[in-house]
C-alpha cells in the first residue's frame, strides 16, 4: 500500500510517488478521466517564470512547531523566507493569546569555501548553537541545493548529533532541485516527522481525532466538541510531545488533501490510525460528506446527523439572502489543487458562475489511492464541469486567463499572485486563512467577504488606471498554454 | 447650544494665542486669569504632537494674570503696565491683545486702551477672546480679522500673489506642515503663496501683502470663510473655498485644477506638473498593492473618522475612493457653524450611495463611545485623537491619532497635505496596524 | 465697602466650603529679590510683603494644581465647571494618569475628565442646570465612588451656586461630591489650588479612623515612583503615598496613618496639617528627606514619631557609609561647577540641599513663591533655612515663572548648570546654552540613594549638550537688546 | 568564514535581483533552483517594508526552474529557451541573467549562453551571483559591474555638472526609494544634476549609458559601491568621492553638501543660500519640538543602540548624539563589511569627549549580539534602532524599539526617508511616536 518506508531519510517526490504534474490545459472533467485511467502527462513549458521549491513548505510548518529548531543547511538565500515565517509564528501566537515571539531557525549561511571543501563541520556547529540557544525537544535539519550538489552527508551528522545531544535531529530531504512540485516539501517533512518523532501509541484516545491544518484558527473543535469529540490540530503551534502522540488518535481528518496526503496516509500504515477518506470540508455537500465519513469512522454516524441537520437549519436564511445578492456574479480561482477545489465548490454553493480554475499542480492519486477522497472527481460531480488551467504560479499566463474570462471576482490562495488581478482592475483577495471559508459558518464568512471586495472596486480600478502591465502587446495576444510544449 | 463635554477635543475662544504664537515675531498679550495662558499651551501645545512654545508662547506668554483687585475694580491700569512692559521687553513687531473670561465679564474697555497706543504707531490689536464666546476655532477666527480690521491698509496688486488661509495652527498639529504643501503646490502651477503662519511666512510683512493678493485660498472645513468674506468686501479679492483635505492621487489633482481655474493660471503647465506629480505618487500605489492585497491578517475592511470635516471628508475620499475600505461612522467634532451642516452633510456623501455611513455633529466622548459601542464585532480601523484610544481597545480596533488632542506622537513638519501626505498617511496608518499584530 | 471688606465678605462665604488663599493664610508672596538669610529674617518677623510687577509674562491658576492631583484619584471624576479652555490641561493630565498607571501595572484608561463648556448665553442666565446634567452624566458613564467640581474664574464671577446642586446631587447618587474654590483669578499662588483639593478631600472623604496603622505613613506626593520605601521599610515602617493613583477608599483611610510626611511641604502642608488638626495624625514638621542633614532629621523625627528610634540611628550610619564612596567620586567630579535651581519653594530648596551635597558650587536661585510660615507654623520646618544653613548670603529671587527675569538673571551669572522644576521654562534657559535639567520624577533624588541616583542623571545630561548648543546657535530669545541690558528685577515694585 | 545566523538581517548574492527590478523596465532572468527567487522577493522585498512586486519583481521574474535534469545534464538548454522566451514575453529594456547555486556549482557556461545573445544586438548581460559566493550587498556590486562591463561605452563628453550615486542598496535598505531621491533633491539643489539610476524616475536603460558621461562619482555609504566607482575610475577615468557617512539631520547634511561642493568645485553663493533655508527650516520644528525634549517628563531613552547595516549605524548614531545630545550605547554593524573598510567605520562613529564613545561590534547573528547588550545594565530605558528581529530583545529590557533595518516586518513602506534635512525630521517624529505609542 503506502511507500512510507521510515528506515530511509529521503522519499520519492510528488511526481515519482503520485505522478504529479504542473502544466495541463483543458475542462475538468478531461483531468480527471486522464487521472483516474493513468494516462496523465506533464507537458514542460519552454518559457517560465520562477516559482517555489519544497525547502519554502518544508520550513513553513516545521518552523511553527513551538519547541523544536529548524536548522537550514544552505546559503543565507534559502532563508529568504524566515521574515516571513516569523511573522507567521508571531501572529499566530498573539491570535492564540500567548506572548509573541520570534521562531527558532538558524542557517549555516554555506559560502564560497564551504561549497569547496564541504560545510559538514559547520552543520555540526549549527545544531549545537540551536540545542544551546532555544533547548528545543528536537531538531529538523533542511537541506538545500547547495548542499545536495556539494554532496553534504547531512544524515550522518544528523544521527551523530541526535547521539552527542540525546534529542531527536531528523534531515528533512527538501533541496529545491528535487521537484517542481513544492509540496512535496510537505511530504519530507511528514517523513521526518513520522521517523523521528511520532511515537508508538501509549494508550489509544479514540475520542481524539488528528486535523491536518496550516495555520488557521480553529474552526473545528466547536464543531467537534457538539459530537464528544476532540480537535487535535497538527501541526503549526503544536508541540513535539502532541505530535509525537499522534498514533493514539481515533481517527485523522484534513481540511486540504494536497497538504496531508503523506502524513494521514503515513499514520494509518505505521499505526492504524484511520484516515477518513473524504472530498475536503467546504459547501454544504462537501462538508456534509467529510462528516458523514468522519462518523462512519469513529462510530457518531447519529449525532453527526444531528449537528449537520442543526448546521443546515442556522445559515439556511443567510445564505439564501448572500445566494440572491451573488446570483450572476462570476469568480475565477487560482489556488493549490485540492484548496482550488474547495474554493471552487464554494463559489457555486453560494450561488455564483465559476468561469475556471488556474491550479499550482495536479496529483492524479493520493497516497491512499482511494477515490472516494477525490476532490476533482466531487468538484466536477457536485458543481459540473469547468475550464482547469494547471500552471506552477506562471503569472504570465494567469494574466491572460484572466484578461480572456474577466471575472466579476479572483481569488486566489498563494503568496505573489494576487498583485497581477489587481493590476487588471478585477476585485481581487487572498484567501487568508485557509479555514476562512470551511464548514457551514464559513460559506457565509465567504459570501460576506466576496461582497465587500465587489461592493468597492475603486482600489482595483484605480491600480488598473496606473499599473503599466510587464508584458508585450505580442504576449497580450497569444493563448494561455503557447509556451506549453507537448509531453515528453 | 454647547454640550457637556467628556475628553474636549477643543478648547477655548482664548485658545487663538496659539494663532498669535505661529506667526512670527508676533507677541500675544493675554489680559486674562493667572493660569489661562499656560493652561491652552499645554492642551493645544505641549500635549498636542508636543508642540512647544517657540518664540514667544509657552513661558514666554505676556499675561495680566487678573486677580481679585482687578476684577473688583477693573483691570484697565494692569493692562497698560503690561502693555508698556511688553512693548519695552518683547522683541516683536505684532502685539495681539487678547481679551479672557474674567476681564471681559468685568467689562474692562480693552479696546478702548489698545486703540490709545496704535494712534501712538504701536503695532497693536486686540481681540475679544473671553473663553465662554465659543471654541479656539472661533479665537482664532476673531484674531485674524482683528488684525485684517485694525492693522491692514489698501496695497498694490501683486500678479499670482495668492493669500492661504488653512488649518488652525497648533490645534491641528499638522499645520505647518500643510502650509509649507501647499506653497510647494503652488509654487508647481507657477503661484506665488503669501503665508500667514509658521517658518515660511514673513510675519508682519506677509500681513501687510495681504491686500496685494489676488486671490484668497480658503483650505479648511469653515475657518477662514469669514476672512475671505471680509477681504473681499474690504479689497475686492475673490477666493476660493476648499473644505475637504486634498490628499492622494484623485482629490489633490482635483485641487489644484480648481486653483488654476480660480487663479486664472496657464492649464497647459499645471497639467505637466500634475502628470509629473500623479506618475510619482502611483510608483509607490503600485508597490504597495502586493500588501494591500497579499497581506495575510486582519486588515481592517471599514473605518470611522473622529475629527473635522476638512480631514473627514478629505481621507474618507482616499480610504475609500482609492483602497477600497468602507466607511462605517463619521464624527464630526470641531462644532461647525449650524449653518455649515447641510454642505458638510453634502462633502461626505459625494462618495457614493451605498458608501454613506452614518455621521453625527459631537464633541462629546462620551456619546462618540457609546456610538461606537453599536458595532462591536467590526473591528473597524478608528482616525480620531488619543481620547479613542480607550475605546478602540474595547472593539480591538486599529488606532490612529490624527486629530487634537494628539498625547501620544511628536509632530514636527509631518503632513498628510497632498500626493506625498496621503503616503504618509499610508505609512502611519499599515505600520500601526502592522506593529500591534505582532 | 472698602475692598478689604468686599474680599473678606467673599472669603467668609467660602470659608464654609472653601479654603483661604495663600496670600492671606501662609503671607505667600511671588515677589523678592535679595539673599536667602533675608528672606528667612523678614519671613520669621511676620514682615514679608508682596513685591508686584508691573510688566508680567503669564503664569499659572490654582485650577490647574487642584484638577492635577484630583484626576488621579482613579475611581473618582472631575467636572470642571468652566469654558472649555480652563480643560486644557486634560491632556496634560491624562498622559500622567496613563503613565502611572503603566508604572504601578494598573489597566490604562483615560483619565475621568469632564468640561461643562460654558458659553455666552451661560454667563448671563446661569448654568447650574448644566452642572446637574454633567454630574449624572459622569455617575453614568464612569459609575465613581466621589465626584468632584472644580470651580473657574467665570463659574465664580457670574456666581454660580454650586453647594446647592452638589448637595442635591449626593442625596440622589449617595456619593460624596466636593466643590474645589481654585477660581482662577483667587490667587497669584498656584499652589492654593492643592489646598483647595486637599480642603474637598478632608470635607467630604476622609472617615475617623476604624482602626489606627501606626507603622503606616501617608507621604503626600505628586506622581514620582515609590523610593520612600527603600527609607522606611528597613526601620520597619509602611509608606503609604497619597493623593495620585489612589482610590477613594485609600483616601477615606488617611486618619489611621501612624503619622503623615511630605516629599514637599508646600505641597502638603494644608493636607498633612488637617490631618494632624482633625484626626490626631502627627505632622512630621521638618523639611522632606533630600541631602544628607535633612534626610537624617526627617528619618529621626519620623522614627522618634512611630517609635522606631533604636532602628533608626544605626540605619543612617550604615546607609551614609554605603554611599560615602561614589559620593565622594562625584564630588571630585562636579567640584566648581555652578549650579542655579529654579523652581517651586519646598521642592526647590531640596534640589539646593542635593546640589550642594554633590559638591555643586550654588551661585543662586529663584523660586516661583514663597510662604512665610506652613499651616502648622513651627519654624523648625522652614526649608529654605534648612538648605541655606551654612550659605544664608545666597542670592535668592522670587518670581512666578517670569521668563523675562530669569532668562536676564542666568545671562548675566551664567551657570553651568540649572534644575529647573515647572514645565515650559527650560527652553528658555536651553537658548542660552545652558544646559537646563528637568525634574521629571521628583523623588529620584530622595534619601542617600538618591544623591547617587540623581548624580548619575546630571554627569548624563552634562556629557553631551549638544541640544542646548545648537538652540543657542540657531534660535532668537523673545526679548528686546534693551530688555536683556536692564537689572533682571527692575520691573519689580516696592513692597506694598 | 561566514558565522551560522539566527536571524538574517541580509540574504546571499542572488539578492542582486532585487538591484535589477529596481533599475526602471529592466527584466531579471534567474538560472537557478524553482523557489530561489521567491524566498528572495519574500525576504529582502514583501516582508521588508511589504515592498510589493512593481513592474517586473515577484512572480513576473522569468526563470528556469533547475531541476534534476538540469543539475545532471546541465542547464544551458533550458536558460536558452528561457531567455528566448523573456525576449518575446516580457517588454523590458535591459535583461539580466543571474545565476543560482545550482547553476554556478554545476559549472553552467551561462557567460557565454548570454554573450551570444548580447552578440546579436540583445541589452542583455549576466552576472554570476550563486548563492554561497557572499551577501546580497556583493550581489548588488556584481549586478552592477556586470552592467558596466558587459553594456557601457565610453562617453564623447563629460557633463561637468553630471555625478553618479551608489549609495544605498535598493530593497536591503527598506526606506532605497524614499532615500534615493532625497540625495538627488539635495544634489540638485547645490546646482549638480544627480543620476540615481535606480527607483522612479531614475531614467532606465538610458540613465545607465550616460553613467560614463559624468564628471564624478559618489559613493555615499560606508563601503558598498566602492568597488563600482574603481571600476568605473578604471575604465572611463571618473573621479571618485567617498563620503563613508549617509547624512541625517542638519549638521550632517550640512558637511556633505559643503564636501560635494567643494570636491565639485561649485559656485560658493547658491550653494550656502541653498542650505541656509534649509537650515532654517529644520532648525524651525527643532526649536518646537524642544520643549518635548527637555521636558517630557518619561522615561525618555538615556541609552540608543544600533544594530544595523553600518551605513544606517554610522548615519543615525551621528544625528543622535550630535543634534539630540543621546548618548550611544553598543553599536552593532550587521553587514559584515570587509576586514579594509572596519577602521574608517569605527573611526566614523560619533566621538564625544568624555566617556560618552561606543563600543562598535561586527556581527550579523542575534545571538551574539543579545548576549553582548545583556552585559550592560541601564538607568533609563535603552532604544533600540534595529529590524523587526530586535523587538523580543527591546521587550525584554524594558526598552523601546524602531524598526529601521532589514528585515522591517512591522511597517509598511512607501517612500519615507530618513536623508537630509526633512530625513532628520522624519526620525524624531518616528522615534517618538514609537516611545509615545506605548503609553
Amino acid at each position: 500500500m503506502s511507500l512510507v518506508n521510515i528506515a530511509h531519510s529521503n522519499i520519492p517526490t510528488r511526481e515519482q510517488r503520485l505522478g504529479s504534474i504542473v502544466s495541463f490545459e483543458g475542462l475538468a472533467s478531461e483531468l480527471a478521466e486522464l487521472s483516474r485511467s493513468g494516462r496523465l502527462q506533464d507537458r514542460p513549458r519552454s518559457f517560465t517564470q520562477v516559482s517555489s521549491c519544497a525547502s519554502s513548505c518544508a520550513i513553513c510548518l516545521l518552523s511553527l512547531i513551538q519547541d523544536a529548531a529548524v536548522v537550514n543547511h544552505a546559503p543565507l538565500g534559502c532563508a529568504g523566507d524566515f521574515s516571513m515565517f516569523n511573522l507567521v509564528n508571531r501572529y499566530g501566537l498573539v491570535k492564540r493569546g500567548q506572548t509573541p515571539a520570534n521562531a527558532r531557525l538558524i542557517s549555516t549561511n554555506l559560502d564560497e569555501s564551504d561549497a569547496v571543501f564541504g560545510g559538514t563541520q559547520k552543520l555540526e556547529q549549527a545544531i549545537r548553537d540551536a540545542y544551546e540557544r532555544f533547548h528545543p525537544k528536537a531538531i529538523f535539519v533542511t537541506a538545500s541545493c547547495a548542499s545536495a550538489i556539494t554532496g553534504e552527508d547531512v544524515d550522518a551528522v544528523a544521527d551523530q548529533l541526535e547521539e552527542e545531544l540525546k534529542i531527536p535531529v531528523a534531515t528533512v530531504h527538501c533541496e529545491g532541485f528535487r521537484s517542481k512540485v513544492w509540496t512535496t516539501g510537505f511530504d519530507v517533512a511528514y517523513h521526518a516527522i513520522l521517523r523521528k518523532i511520532v511515537r508508538p501509541p501509549e494508550q489509544r484516545r479514540p475520542e481524539v481525532v488528528n486535523v491536518i491544518t496550516f495555520w488557521g484558527e480553529d474552526v473545528f473543535s466547536e464543531l467537534f466538541n457538539r459530537v464528544g469529540l476532540q480537535a487535535n490540530l497538527v501541526v503549526p503551534f503544536a508541540d513535539v510531545d502532541r505530535i509525537a502522540r499522534l498514533s493514539e488518535s481515533g481517527a485523522t481528518v484534513q481540511m486540504c488533501s494536497t497538504l496531508g496526503t503523506y502524513l494521514a496516509a503515513g499514520l494509518e500504515a505505521l499505526y492504524s490510525v484511520p484516515e477518513v477518506k473524504a472530498p475536503p470540508p467546504y459547501g454544504l455537500a462537501g462538508t456534509d460528506a467529510w462528516l458523514r465519513a468522519l462518523g462512519r469512522t469513529v462510530h457518531k454516524e447519529q449525532e453527526i446527523e444531528e449537528l449537520i441537520a442543526s448546521e443546515h437549519e442556522a445559515i439556511g436564511p443567510e445564505l439564501e439572502d448572500l445566494r440572491r445578492q451573488l446570483k450572476g456574479l462570476t469568480g475565477y480561482v487560482a489556488a493549490g489543487s485540492v484548496h482550488g477545489h474547495s474554493l471552487a465548490s464554494v463559489l457555486r454553493e453560494l450561488g455564483m458562475n465559476v468561469a475556471g480554475g488556474c491550479f499550482w499542480h495536479h496529483d492524479p492519486k493520493l497516497d491512499n489511492g482511494d477515490p472516494a477522497a477525490d476532490s476533482l472527481e466531487h468538484l466536477v460531480r457536485e458543481h459540473g464541469d469547468m475550464p482547469v488551467s494547471i500552471c506552477n504560479k506562471q503569472a504570465y499566463e494567469l494574466i491572460n486567463q484572466l484578461r480572456r474570462l474577466k471575472p466579476d471576482v479572483f481569488i486566489v490562495r498563494h503568496p505573489g499572485m494576487a498583485v497581477w488581478g489587481g493590476k487588471l482592475g478585477i476585485p481581487t483577495f487572498l484567501v487568508e486563512d485557509e479555514h476562512f471559508a470551511l464548514a457551514y459558518r464559513g460559506l457565509l464568512r465567504f459570501g460576506r467577504k466576496i461582497l465587500d471586495a465587489v461592493n468597492n472596486p475603486s482600489f482595483y480600478k484605480h491600480l488598473s488606471e496606473h499599473a503599466k502591465l510587464p508584458y508585450t502587446d505580442w504576449w497580450l495576444q497569444q493563448g494561455p498554454a503557447t509556451f506549453m510544449k507537448e509531453a515528453e | 447650544m454647547s454640550t457637556i463635554l467628556q475628553h474636549p477635543r477643543h478648547l477655548c475662544a482664548l485658545g487663538g494665542q496659539q494663532s498669535v504664537v505661529a506667526i512670527p515675531r508676533a507677541i500675544p498679550i493675554l489680559h486674562a486669569g493667572p493660569g489661562c495662558g499656560f493652561k491652552l499651551h499645554t492642551g493645544l501645545g505641549s500635549y498636542n504632537g508636543f508642540q512647544g512654545g517657540c518664540y514667544s508662547g509657552g513661558a514666554a506668554l505676556v499675561g495680566t494674570n487678573v486677580g481679585e483687585k482687578e476684577i473688583v475694580f477693573g483691570g484697565e491700569q494692569r493692562l497698560r503696565e503690561v502693555i508698556d512692559g511688553a512693548l519695552k521687553v518683547m522683541d516683536g513687531d505684532l502685539y495681539v491683545v487678547l481679551s479672557g473670561c474674567a476681564t471681559d465679564l468685568v467689562g474692562d474697555d480693552i479696546e478702548n486702551v489698545v486703540t490709545q497706543y496704535r494712534r501712538q504707531g504701536a503695532p497693536i490689536v486686540y481681540a475679544a477672546t473671553g473663553g465662554f464666546r465659543g471654541s479656539n476655532l472661533h479665537g482664532h477666527e476673531t484674531i485674524v480679522n482683528a488684525i485684517v480690521d485694525q492693522l491692514l491698509t489698501p496695497q498694490e496688486k501683486i500678479s499670482g500673489l495668492v493669500n492661504v488661509w488653512s488649518t488652525v495652527p497648533y490645534y491641528d498639529p499638522f499645520w505647518a506642515g500643510n502650509l509649507t504643501a501647499i506653497q510647494d503646490l503652488l509654487a508647481g502651477l507657477g503661484l506665488r503663496t503669501n503665508l500667514l503662519f509658521g517658518p515660511d511666512s514673513d510675519g508682519i510683512d506677509s500681513w501687510r501683502r495681504v491686500p496685494a493678493a489676488e486671490l484668497n485660498l480658503v483650505v479648511s472645513s469653515w475657518t477662514g470663510l469669514s476672512t475671505a468674506k471680509l477681504l473681499n468686501e474690504r479689497y475686492g479679492t475673490p477666493w476660493l473655498h476648499w473644505p475637504t483635505l486634498p490628499i492622494g492621487g484623485k482629490e489633490t489633482s482635483r485641487f489644484l485644477r480648481a486653483v488654476t481655474e480660480a487663479a486664472h493660471v496657464d492649464g497647459q503647465a499645471t497639467q505637466a506638473f500634475l502628470d509629473r506629480q500623479e506618475k510619482r505618487y502611483h510608483y509607490y500605489f503600485e508597490r504597495a498593492a502586493d500588501f494591500f492585497l497579499e497581506f495575510r491578517w486582519d486588515l481592517p475592511s471599514h473605518y470611522v473618522t473622529v475629527t473635522d470635516a476638512f480631514y473627514g471628508t478629505g481621507i474618507s475620499r482616499l480610504l475609500s475612493g482609492e483602497f477600497g475600505l468602507l466607511p462605517l461612522r463619521h464624527f464630526v467634532t470641531d462644532q461647525p457653524p449650524l449653518e455649515q451642516h447641510e454642505a458638510i452633510q453634502q462633502q461626505f456623501a459625494v462618495l457614493s450611495s451605498e458608501l454613506n455611513a452614518p455621521l453625527t455633529f459631537t464633541a462629546d466622548g462620551d456619546q462618540i463611545t457609546a456610538e461606537l459601542r453599536e458595532h462591536p464585532d467590526s473591528a473597524p480601523l478608528i482616525l480620531g485623537s488619543a481620547w479613542e484610544r480607550d475605546i478602540a481597545a474595547e472593539l480591538s480596533a486599529c488606532h490612529l491619532s490624527i486629530a487634537s488632542p494628539m498625547m501620544d506622537r511628536l509632530v514636527a513638519s509631518g503632513s498628510y497635505f497632498g500626493y506625498n501626505g496621503a503616503l504618509r498617511l499610508i505609512e502611519d496608518i499599515y505600520s500601526m496596524i502592522l506593529s500591534a499584530v505582532q | 465697602m472698602s475692598v478689604e471688606q468686599q474680599i473678606r465678605q467673599r472669603d467668609a462665604a467660602n470659608s464654609g466650603t472653601g479654603v483661604q488663599i495663600r496670600e492671606r493664610r501662609l503671607g505667600s508672596i511671588t515677589g523678592f529679590v535679595g539673599t536667602a538669610g533675608e528672606l528667612v529674617q523678614i519671613a520669621r518677623a511676620g514682615e514679608l510683603a508682596e513685591r508686584e510687577r508691573s510688566f508680567t509674562q503669564a503664569g499659572t491658576c490654582s485650577s490647574f494644581c487642584a484638577t492635577l492631583q484630583l484626576s488621579l484619584i482613579q475611581d473618582a471624576v472631575v467636572i470642571n465647571h468652566a469654558p472649555a479652555g480652563c480643560a486644557g490641561d486634560f491632556p496634560m493630565f491624562n498622559l500622567y494618569n496613563r503613565y502611572g498607571q503603566g508604572k504601578r501595572n494598573l489597566a490604562r484608561q483615560n483619565a475621568r475628565l469632564l468640561t461643562t463648556n460654558l458659553n455666552e448665553q451661560d454667563t448671563i442666565f446661569g448654568a447650574t442646570h448644566k452642572l446637574v446634567d454633567a454630574i449624572h452624566k459622569a455617575f453614568r458613564a464612569f459609575q465613581p465612588k466621589a465626584i468632584f467640581v472644580t470651580a473657574s474664574c467665570t463659574s465664580g464671577i457670574i456666581g454660580e451656586d454650586l453647594e446647592s446642586v452638589i448637595e442635591e446631587a449626593e442625596q440622589e447618587l449617595g456619593i460624596p461630591i466636593a466643590s474645589v474654590n481654585c477660581e482662577g483669578f483667587r490667587s497669584q499662588i498656584w499652589a492654593t489650588g492643592w489646598d483647595a483639593a486637599y480642603n474637598s478631600i478632608l470635607r467630604k472623604i476622609v472617615r475617623p479612623p476604624l482602626q489606627r496603622q501606626l507603622d503606616t505613613i501617608n507621604i503626600i506626593t505628586f506622581i514620582g515612583d515609590d523610593y520612600f520605601s527603600e527609607l522606611l521599610q528597613p526601620i520597619g515602617l509602611k509608606p503609604n503615598l497619597v493623593v495620585p493613583f489612589t482610590g477613594v477608599k485609600q483616601l477615606e483611610r488617611l486618619s489611621e496613618a501612624g503619622a503623615t510626611a511630605h516629599m514637599c511641604s508646600t505641597l502638603g502642608t494644608f493636607l498633612a496639617a488637617g490631618l494632624e488638626r482633625e484626626y490626631g495624625v502627627p505632622e512630621v514638621k521638618s523639611p522632606p528627606p533630600y541631602g544628607l542633614d535633612s534626610t537624617d532629621r526627617w528619618l529621626r523625627e519620623v522614627a522618634n514619631l512611630t517609635g522606631k528610634g533604636a532602628q533608626v540611628e544605626p540605619f543612617i550610619a550604615a546607609e551614609r557609609a554605603a554611599i560615602a564612596p561614589q559620593l565622594e567620586i562625584h564630588r571630585q567630579r562636579f567640584a566648581g561647577r555652578k549650579a542655579f535651581v529654579a523652581a517651586g519653594p519646598s521642592h526647590g530648596h531640596s534640589s539646593m540641599e542635593v546640589l550642594q551635597d554633590l559638591g555643586f558650587d550654588l551661585v543662586g536661585s529663584c523660586m516661583f513663591h514663597h510662604d512665610a510660615r506652613l499651616d502648622h507654623g513651627d519654624p523648625t520646618g522652614d526649608s529654605l533655612q534648612a538648605a541655606t544653613r551654612h550659605t544664608p548670603g545666597l542670592s535668592y529671587g522670587v518670581c512666578n515663572k517670569q521668563a523675562f527675569e530669569l532668562v536676564n538673571l542666568l545671562r548675566r551669572i551664567q551657570p553651568d548648570l540649572v534644575v529647573v522644576r515647572h514645565p515650559s521654562l527650560a527652553l528658555s534657559i536651553a537658548k542660552l546654552g545652558i544646559p537646563a535639567v528637568f525634574v521629571d520624577d521628583e523623588h529620584i533624588a530622595l534619601g542617600y540613594r538618591g544623591l547617587l541616583r540623581y548624580a548619575h542623571k546630571l554627569a548624563n545630561w552634562l556629557a553631551n549638550p549638544a541640544l542646548e548648543r545648537t538652540l543657542a546657535r540657531t534660535t532668537k530669545l523673545p526679548y528686546t537688546h534693551w530688555w536683556l541690558n536692564q537689572p533682571p528685577f527692575s520691573m519689580l515694585g516696592e513692597p506694598r | 568564514m561566514s558565522a551560522t545566523v539566527g536571524q538574517p538581517r541580509q540574504f546571499c548574492t542572488l539578492g542582486g535581483q532585487q538591484s535589477v527590478v529596481a533599475i526602471e523596465r529592466a527584466i531579471p532572468i534567474v538560472h537557478g533552483g524553482p523557489g530561489c527567487s521567491g524566498k528572495i522577493f519574500g525576504g529582502l522585498s514583501f516582508f521588508n517594508g511589504f515592498q510589493g512586486s512593481g513592474y517586473a519583481g515577484g512572480n513576473a521574474v522569468p526563470g528556469t526552474n533547475g531541476c534534476e535534469r538540469d543539475i545532471i545534464f546541465g542547464g544551458e538548454q533550458r536558460l536558452r529557451e528561457v531567455i528566448d522566451g523573456a525576449l518575446k514575453v516580457m517588454d523590458g529594456d535591459l535583461f539580466v541573467v543571474l545565476t543560482g547555486c545550482t547553476a554556478d556549482l554545476v559549472g553552467d557556461d551561462t557567460a557565454t549562453v548570454v554573450s551570444e545573445y548580447r552578440e546579436r544586438g540583445v541589452p542583455i548581460v549576466h552576472a554570476s551571483t550563486g548563492g554561497f559566493k557572499g551577501y546580497n550587498h556583493l550581489g548588488h556590486e556584481l549586478v552592477v559591474k556586470a552592467i558596466i562591463e558587459q553594456l557601457l561605452k565610453p562617453a564623447k563628453a563629460i557633463n561637468p555638472k553630471l555625478v553618479n550615486v551608489w549609495s544605498v542598496v535598493p530593497y536591503q535598505d527598506t526606506f532605497w526609494a524614499g532615500n534615493l531621491k532625497a540625495i538627488r533633491e539635495l544634489l540638485e539643489g547645490i546646482g549638480l544634476e544627480a543620476n540615481i539610476l535606480f527607483g522612479h524616475d531614475s531614467g532606465g536603460i538610458g540613465a545607465w549609458k550616460r553613467i560614463p558621461e559624468a564628471a564624478s562619482n559618489l559613493v555615499l555609504s560606508p563601503w558598498v559601491g566602492l568597488s563600482i566607482a574603481e571600476v568605473l575610475h578604471q575604465r572611463f577615468g571618473t573621479p571618485v568621492l567617498h563620503y563613508p557617512v549617509l547624512p541625517i539631520g542638519a549638521v550632517e547634511t550640512t558637511r556633505f553638501l559643503r564636501t560635494v561642493a567643494e570636491f565639485a568645485q561649485l559656485p560658493f553663493q547658491p550653494v550656502e543660500d541653498f542650505i541656509l533655508k534649509r537650515e532654517g527650516n529644520f532648525y524651525h520644528f527643532l526649536d518646537r519640538a524642544a520643549d518635548f525634549f527637555m521636558e517630557m517628563r518619561w522615561d525618555l531613552p538615556g541609552r540608543f543602540i544600533n544594530i544595523s547595516d553600518s551605513i544606517y549605524a554610522l548615519g543615525v548614531s551621528r544625528f543622535l548624539v550630535n543634534e539630540l545630545s543621546l548618548h550611544p550605547a553598543q553599536q552593532v554593524v550587521t553587514d559584515e563589511p570587509p576586514e579594509e573598510h572596519r577602521e574608517t567605520i569605527r573611526r566614523n562613529f560619533a566621538e564625544l569627549k568624555e566617556r560618552v564613545s561606543a563600543e562598535v561590534i561586527f556581527s550579523n547573528d542575534s545571538d551574539t549580539i543579545g548576549r553582548q547588550l545583556r552585559k550592560t545594565g541601564y538607568d533609563l530605558p535603552p532604544l533600540i534602532i534595529g529590524s523587526s528581529w530586535d523587538r523580543d530583545l527591546a521587550r525584554e529590557m524594558g526598552g523601546f524599539h524602531l524598526s529601521i533595518a532589514m528585515p522591517v516586518m512591522d511597517r509598511l513602506v512607501l517612500d519615507r526617508s530618513y536623508v537630509g534635512y526633512e530625513g532628520g525630521l522624519r526620525l524624531i517624529e518616528d522615534i517618538y511616536a514609537s516611545v509615545l505609542g506605548t503609553y
